[in-house]
């Protein structure tokens, strides 16, 4: 284990940048999202969450497929090229860790999503753990411990100094490469640290929560549930919760004329909006309250059916904090614990 | 809150109304949801208190094509917002029993959390019988305060006033919360050079994630589907792939409810990354108020538009740059 | 995907001069759907549209760019050749490369470019035209003339000729208007009652004429060829089918405090009144507010007396429901009021008088029995002075901005009356200038000084001043004597601004036609329209479009009956296919477009909608296509964008931006 | 006269009312009085169907300067369509320049059938004053330049 | 003459009068309580100053005999306002003159209680900028 003093971080930051790519939360305007490191950005490591989830690191909100374009009569076809530069993301929570793990199993089955397959190969996550949890966090309730982030770094927050561990050979490289910084460290005040924020994890509200009947054996029981019709109805059909998500991974492909060319684009889609998944006939899915079953039947029943009991929710609490109706999964999740013990 | 749920019992009872629509209380001190209630059981779980910021009045598009009146709880600024929905037929005012409740400035949690509140358990303060200038946050890390004027929502620091201005009846006191002057952020704009208002807005826009809830919330907005959604104008979008895209979205979106937007503020409220959308709202309010008479929208539900109105001597759009 | 043909028109050396056609030619050939490209001397030429129709047949095209000169040109021209050759009119768009391009500039390489640029934004649109046909419209074989002057009589007589119904409605009690208050007429001299009086008479014999008095107009809805009328018939107190128009109850009426508007309240008349002897109908009306019966219900003077028991005080205003396929405006004028030239002293003085007023005492139905006498003391006049311009040709906000018209010749009648008639009084006329175009018009003025002596000096007078003695001081300037003349006169005419009717103002609103700023009803054109209406099958007859004399009035009257009967002499109308149409499923129901829609054409349906499998009931907009001019002002108002425009659609318009902007 | 490739050729769209504004620029055309190629016309109706959407998608794809002509007030073919088009342009040059939008690469002008020296001298001048202010940068998708 | 035309600008600039909406009907001259003391009358004040001929204007009696009543301005239909032209040429010929009038407080101690405030008002327009 290593450390280095808090005051150092920009040399730290400057150091990766040489030759990577590197994101952190950056404060722009009062909002703290990952972005690209500059020395003029306002790094904020303070902040528990970033409004967006880090996950525009592999899977970014929009990006270019490829571009084509009339050459006389013929048309020519240029693929946009796929990551091929190192970077690293620093200061990623272990949920949203946990994120990019359910993103893997949807982008690097086979199929492969050679963009985002790219994007995996060539990043390097750094972790920090969660030095003081709050009221809407339940990661614990899909087994995340914020204390332990497991990436390929693990970083801990302590009295003005960052501790540094590598977990993987990724990360090992890494810390090769930034060896000259830091120094050597004992585990004594990180296992402190974890400690503390174990004993406020178990203080939280959600930490309890009760997953109790929520998997792939369930689906017509749930589906069918009379609860969604209360459930759904403040729903503005807004894509919030989708868009802070870590682990919503839906998008869609659309194309954009320059003027010169034609220029194939895919973006984050949202299973809230009314065109999602339009097809020639129509949508499938009619009612906001179909599209409102749609996310947390996906999230709490078909992905865990489809990838061994896995949850497509690490539990973030970003929705609990963001959605402007204020609903959000644990209320999905307590209304029917509710109804299945009124039973 | 009591006589609230006590009227409402009564009218439930009585076949006055088949449902009422208020807030219900969340998981968390903070956090109610709009709710319908349909009996008297359901409505132990009403709450009205001081984050209760959403206005109902759009919900009453979907409440008026249901069986029955629906009680609607309107806030004074929400009264406004209902008004204009009923100068465009879009919620039946005979579908609505419009129960005026008092409001003495809503809360913003986003707001509070920047002042350093987190984990919090519980809040005291909030409720509208404590009549409280400070709110009290039990934390897991400690007790915290902080000034119910600082927390609240910016257009309660711009407050319209405590009329309602449609309504069935009214329960509760309200209070004018008005301490800043409505057209100062805007004026402030207004005398920045070309380059700091373009860095301005560019900075605010490129937090924007195209998650449509400034839209979905406006109760201005209730188109049944979007120009940003349909293929009307080849204008689909669904996420800013550049930087061009927020701003036509935005200025559109603006310009679209301009004369009929009630600055109700719903859409600053609900912003994820915090972006001041009322600005873009409020700009078009100032320019209309100033070169075509003071207009307020949903003031009533007759007075034409200043958009789909006119003089014979209007301002030239040369006067933008004479100004 | 269209099959789109491309014309290149050289129009002699007009474009190619300046414009390479052939590469024009080479490069929209690579345009998305374009299937085929020429070139030729004179599209428009015979020989030019035969090329466009062999293309037209041979390579099946569905679409058309004509690269010529401006559609404002030959639009009309290749659409008419596409419709011969099969294709839809609608189909065709025309790239300016004329007017727009080979004309105004000189480089070669930099005006083909453009005209490329131009040709492809046509292309982009015509890829996204669709075939449009005009709808079809009845038209109901009716009109309603509103107003019962000089006007309105005229065009209902010519258009009852020509074989179709006509209603009349006028507000007062009898046909007639303001022609009927005029002593003699300009400048023959001629009475006007003599040549007055047997137009209303045929007008009330016609069989195809139905006259409403003493009624208006309280709604119109609808649109040209199908106009619904609401017409108030207002209690008249009398049944008009007993009365004979004795005038027993005219006599008898204890009750003559009432002005008379007839005279222009320089004189009274009873409660229950004709406005004049020769008045059609002849029934009187009974006017509540001055009748005893009304007011007091002690009297029922008129009841007792009536032979014919015609009088019915129970009468209650009548609402007519009428169907019309075309409506002709003939509201006339006002003089206007005189509170704003206190220098004239008009409101000090009974001596000071208008000239419409002059007319009545020199009228031997008037208050004077036709002598002429100062009002204040009965005594005949010596010296009487006329006033020019007054409230007329005024900039500032006390006046009308425009010349009255009538004034330089009924003054110049007036004071050739007066002389012929008295010789022993002077008659002065203070002018700015004397206006006199028109036949016979300048020989009339002339007469009037030559013959008759009458004084007229050049020069404004500045201030009438009543005198102790009854006299009147009037100070004028002599701009050709660089005097100023202070004159002692016994009366003053002034010669009145006209103004619209008052009336006038609500008519237009009912019938969304354009007024100005004067409150005179709009053209469609000033000089190639003059009689219509911009609202299709609205007409314009007499003072209400601007100011006249009889003869002219008498002209349009005519010519705005000959345009109402072009229109009902078709029994269908077709209309402009290019106008708005809302997309149902789309459409909020806001009424944001009816309240920009300047003729009316958006109204609102209960409908049942199937969105996507949602059936619901919502409120739509419908645009009526007979009505709806193609103006687009709804499209940009709603904020949906379910509103589009047909021929100018959203997406049209947006495929050229693109395409000029690529 | 050459045109030297250095020089900035801006892309400027003309929206011109049917009635007035595109006849003054026939009228300037059959006048020959010259103005730059830059300016290409878009016929519509009326002023009031000039969509602010439209104008914004001009930027959007690459416009320099985008001018709207109509009637004059008070001689709209369609009577009132061009107070409409006042008010709604008036608010959208308002908020670009809130945006902080260069003033002045949006223009309205009423140009009547009879004016094409107005027509002429009006392109000529708003051209210059685009060719002044340079390519637009603050208000264009980045996609859709070279 | 370029002299002159830059005195009938200033003219017009002072007094915001167009004398080209002129219809020379005459009634200011027709009004003009002083018009037989005048050796230009009112209504050829107008097209002196149309005609550019300040020179005449300045040297005439009529400048100074102009009471000001403004009955001109108030009843010319035209919005020409001879009164206004009077006053600004007046203006202007005191400008030229230099500074030999009056200073401000020197008046107080001259006036008689008598003297409608009128007057005043009128003699400072007439004299005095």
């Amino acid at each position: 284990m290593y450390k280095i003093a808090k005051e150092n971080l920009p040399a730290l930051f400057q150091l990766i940048a040489e030759d990577k790519e590197l994101y952190v939360p950056v404060n722009n305007g009062g909002q703290v999202n990952f972005a690209n490191w500059t020395e003029s950005s306002q790094v904020d490591l303070d902040t528990l969450k970033s409004v967006k989830s880090p996950k525009d690191a592999f899977f970014p909100q929009s990006e270019n497929l490829y571009t084509c374009y009339k050459d006389g009569k013929k048309i020519q076809i240029e693929p946009e090229e796929l990551q091929n530069q190192n970077f690293v993301v620093f200061g990623m929570k272990a949920c949203d860790v946990k994120g990019v793990e359910v993103l893997d199993k949807v982008f690097l089955v086979e199929p492969v999503d050679t963009f985002y397959a790219a994007r995996r190969a060539h990043g390097t996550i750094v972790a920090m753990a969660c030095h003081e949890p709050e009221e809407t966090c339940f990661c614990k309730v899909f087994g995340i411990d914020c204390a332990n982030p497991v990436a390929d770094v693990a970083t801990w927050m302590v009295e003005g100094e960052l501790y540094w561990k590598a977990l993987t050979e990724k990360g090992e490289a890494l810390t090769a490469a930034v060896a000259s910084l830091l120094t050597d460290a004992d585990e004594a005040k990180v296992e402190e640290e974890k400690n503390a924020i174990h004993a406020i994890v178990e203080k939280l509200p959600y930490t309890n929560l009760s997953l109790e009947g929520w998997n792939g054996d369930v689906l017509s029981e749930k589906f069918d549930s009379p609860v969604w019709e209360e459930l759904y109805k403040p729903c503005l059909a807004c894509g919030t919760c989708t868009f802070v998500c870590p682990t919503c991974q839906c998008y869609d492909i659309k194309d954009y004329d320059t003027g010169h060319g034609i220029k194939r684009y895919r973006c984050w889609d949202s299973c809230m909006y009314s065109d999602f998944t339009m097809m020639a006939h129509g949508n499938n899915r009619t009612s906001q309250l179909q599209r409102f079953r749609q996310r947390f039947m996906h999230k709490l029943v078909y992905f865990p059916a489809n990838n061994d009991g896995m949850y497509s929710c690490v539990g973030c609490g970003r929705c609990v904090e963001k959605c402007p109706s204020s609903l959000n999964i644990v209320k999905v999740i307590k209304a029917f614990e509710k109804q299945g013990g009124d039973q | 809150m009591q006589e609230l749920i006590t009227r409402a019992k009564e009218l439930l009872e009585n076949g006055t109304v088949a449902r009422v629509l208020g807030w219900k209380a969340g998981d968390l001190p903070y956090n109610p949801e709009p709710a319908y209630f349909t009996n008297a059981e359901e409505l132990k779980d009403f709450v009205y208190n001081g984050f209760c910021g959403a206005n109902l009045s759009k919900y009453m598009i979907e409440a008026s094509k249901l069986e029955g009146k629906t009680l609607v709880c309107l806030k004074p600024c929400d009264t406004y917002s209902f008004n204009q929905l009923l100068k465009e037929h879009r919620v039946d005012r005979e579908k609505a029993y419009i129960v005026g409740v008092g409001c003495k400035g809503k809360l913003n949690i986003e707001k509070v959390k920047s002042f350093g509140i987190k984990g919090i358990e519980s809040v005291f303060g909030a409720e509208m019988t404590d009549n409280a200038d400070t709110l009290t946050f039990q934390t897991i890390y400690g007790e915290k305060t902080c000034s119910y004027a600082e927390a609240m929502l910016e257009r309660c620091h711009v407050c319209k006033g405590k009329e309602h201005v449609i309504y069935d009846e009214l329960i509760g006191e309200s209070k004018d919360t008005k301490d800043a002057e409505r057209f100062a952020e805007v004026e402030k704009i207004e005398a920045m050079s070309p380059e700091e208002k373009f860095a301005f807005f560019q900075k605010e826009l490129s937090k924007c994630i195209r998650c449509n809830a400034c839209r979905n919330v406006c109760p201005a907005c209730s188109c049944r589907k979007c120009v940003f959604d349909s293929t009307k104008f080849d204008s689909a979008q669904k996420a800013n792939v550049d930087s061009f895209e927020e701003k036509m979205f935005h200025i559109i979106r603006a310009f679209h409810v301009a004369g009929r937007c009630t600055d109700c503020g719903e859409c600053s409220r609900v912003c994820p990354q915090g972006i001041p959308l009322h600005l873009f709202n409020r700009k078009f309010i100032k320019d209309i108020n100033e070169l075509y008479g003071e207009f307020q929208a949903g003031a009533d539900a007759e007075t034409k538009g200043p958009l789909t109105n006119f003089t014979f001597d209007d301002a030239e759009p040369s006067i933008v740059a004479n100004r | 995907m269209q099959r789109i043909g491309v014309f290149v028109c050289h129009c002699g050396s007009n474009i190619a001069a300046t414009v390479d056609v052939k590469k024009v030619v080479e490069m929209v050939q690579m345009e998305p759907g374009v299937v085929h490209a020429e070139d030729y001397q004179y599209m428009c030429s015979e020989a030019g549209q035969a090329k466009i129709a062999a293309a037209i047949h041979e390579k099946n095209l569905t679409g058309i760019v004509v690269c010529s000169c401006s559609p404002r040109m030959h639009e009309t021209t290749f659409r008419t050749a596409a419709e011969r050759a099969g294709l839809n009119p609608y189909m065709v768009e025309i790239a300016n490369l004329r007017e727009h391009c080979s004309w105004i500039h000189k480089d070669m390489e930099e005006a083909t470019k453009k005209a490329v640029i131009l040709a492809r934004a046509a292309i982009a649109k015509v890829n996204l035209n669709t075939p449009l046909k005009p709808g079809e419209s009845l038209v109901t074989k009716r009109a309603l003339v509103i107003g019962g002057g000089i006007a309105g009589i005229q065009t209902a007589i010519d258009i009852a000729d020509a074989g179709y119904e006509v209603d009349i409605v006028e507000k007062t009690p009898s046909i007639g208007g303001r022609m009927s208050q005029l002593d003699k007429t300009f400048p023959t001299l001629d009475c006007s009652a003599c040549i007055l009086t047997p137009k209303m008479v045929e007008a009330a014999s016609h069989e195809k004429i139905t006259i409403y008095t003493y009624s208006e107009v309280d709604k119109v809805s609808g649109f040209v060829g199908d106009f619904t009328v609401d017409i108030r018939k207002k209690a008249r107190s009398v049944d008009a089918t007993k009365c004979t128009g004795c005038g027993v109850c005219q006599e008898k009426c204890p009750s003559k405090k009432a002005p008379s508007e007839f005279n222009r309240g320089l004189n009274t008349r009873s409660a229950i009144y004709t406005p004049f002897a020769q008045a059609i109908p002849n029934v009187p009306v009974i006017d509540r507010d001055a009748c005893m019966k009304f007011q007091t219900g002690k009297c029922g003077v008129c009841e007792k007396v009536c032979q014919a028991g015609a009088i019915d005080y129970t009468q209650k205003d009548e609402i007519v429901t009428q169907k019309y396929g075309a409506i002709v405006v003939a509201t006339g004028f006002d003089t206007i009021k005189l509170d704003n030239y206190d220098e004239y002293a008009y409101s000090q003085s009974k001596d000071v008088i208008t000239s419409l007023e002059l007319e009545r005492i020199m009228n031997a139905a008037g208050p004077t029995k036709g002598h002429l006498e100062r009002l204040s003391d009965g005594k005949h006049p010596h010296e009487i002075v006329f006033i020019q311009c007054v409230g007329s040709r005024c900039s500032d906000d006390r006046g009308k901005s425009y010349c009255s018209k009538i004034c330089c010749m009924y003054t110049a009648k007036h004071a050739m009356l007066i002389r012929d008639k008295y010789p022993d009084v002077n008659v002065t006329v203070f002018y700015i200038d004397v206006r006199t175009p028109g036949k016979n018009f300048d020989e009339f003025y002339r007469r009037a000084v030559e013959e008759y002596g009458v004084n007229y000096i050049k020069g404004q007078v500045g201030k009438v001043i009543p005198q102790p003695d009854g006299k009147l001081l009037v100070q004028g300037s002599d701009l050709l004597d660089n005097k100023q003349i202070l004159k002692e006169a016994d009366m003053v005419v002034l010669a009145t601004a006209i103004e619209p009717e008052a009336s006038v103002r609500k008519i237009a609103t009912m019938l969304t036609a354009s007024i100005d700023t004067n409150n005179f009803l709009t053209e469609a054109h000033p000089k190639l329209r003059p009689v219509e209406s911009p609202t299709a099958g609205v007409f314009l007859s007499g003072v209400c479009q601007g100011p006249k004399d009889i003869p002219e009035t008498v002209a349009q009257a005519g010519a705005a009956a000959v345009k109402a009967i072009g229109l009902l002499a078709k029994d269908k109308l077709m209309t402009n296919p290019c106008t708005a149409k809302a997309d149902e499923l789309m459409c909020n129901g806001c009424s944001t477009c009816a309240n920009v829609c300047p003729y009316g054409a958006i109204s609102y349906e209960e409908k049942e909608i199937n969105d996507h499998g949602i059936r619901e009931v919502r409120r739509v907009a419908v645009v009526n296509n007979a009505l709806c001019q193609g103006c687009g002002a709804c499209t940009v108002a709603c904020p949906s964008g379910s509103m589009d425009l047909q021929g100018f659609s959203n997406r049209q318009i947006i495929a050229e931006v693109d395409a000029i902007c690529r | 006269m050459s045109i030297k490739n250095e020089e900035f050729r801006p892309k400027i769209v003309a929206f011109c009312c049917n009635w007035c504004s595109y006849a003054g620029a026939d009228l300037a055309g059959s006048s020959r009085l010259a103005y730059p190629a830059d300016v290409k016309i878009i016929r519509v109706p009326c002023s009031c169907r000039v969509n602010p959407m439209f104008i914004l998608r001009a930027f959007e794809k690459g416009a320099d300067g985008v001018i709207l002509c109509g009637c004059h007030p008070g001689d709209c073919h369609y009577s009132t369509g061009n107070y409409y088009a006042r008010r709604r342009m008036t608010l959208l040059f308002s908020m670009l320049d809130y945006i902080g939008v260069e003033n002045g690469r949006t223009r309205v002008e009423w140009v009547s059938a009879a004016e094409g020296v107005k027509f002429s001298q009006t392109m000529n001048e708003f051209v210059e004053k685009i060719r002044s202010l340079g390519e637009n940068v603050r208000l264009g998708d980045l996609r859709c330049k070279n | 003459m370029s002299h002159a035309n830059n005195q009938a600008e200033k003219i017009k600039a002072i007094s915001g009068v167009n004398p080209l909406k002129c219809m020379k009907c005459g009634k200011c001259s027709a009004t003009c309580p002083a018009f037989n003391e005048m050796d230009i009358k009112p209504h050829q004040f107008v097209s002196y100053v149309q005609n550019g001929d300040i020179e005449a204007l300045a040297n005439s009696k009529s400048l100074w005999k102009c009471l000001s009543c403004f009955a001109c301005v108030e009843r010319c239909p035209r919005d020409v306002q001879p009164g206004r032209l009077i006053d600004a040429a007046r203006q202007i010929v005191v400008r030229t003159k230099g500074q030999t009038g009056l200073a401000p407080e020197e008046i107080p101690e001259l006036l008689d209680s008598e003297v409608p405030q009128q007057l005043l008002v009128s003699a400072f327009r007439r004299y005095r900028r």
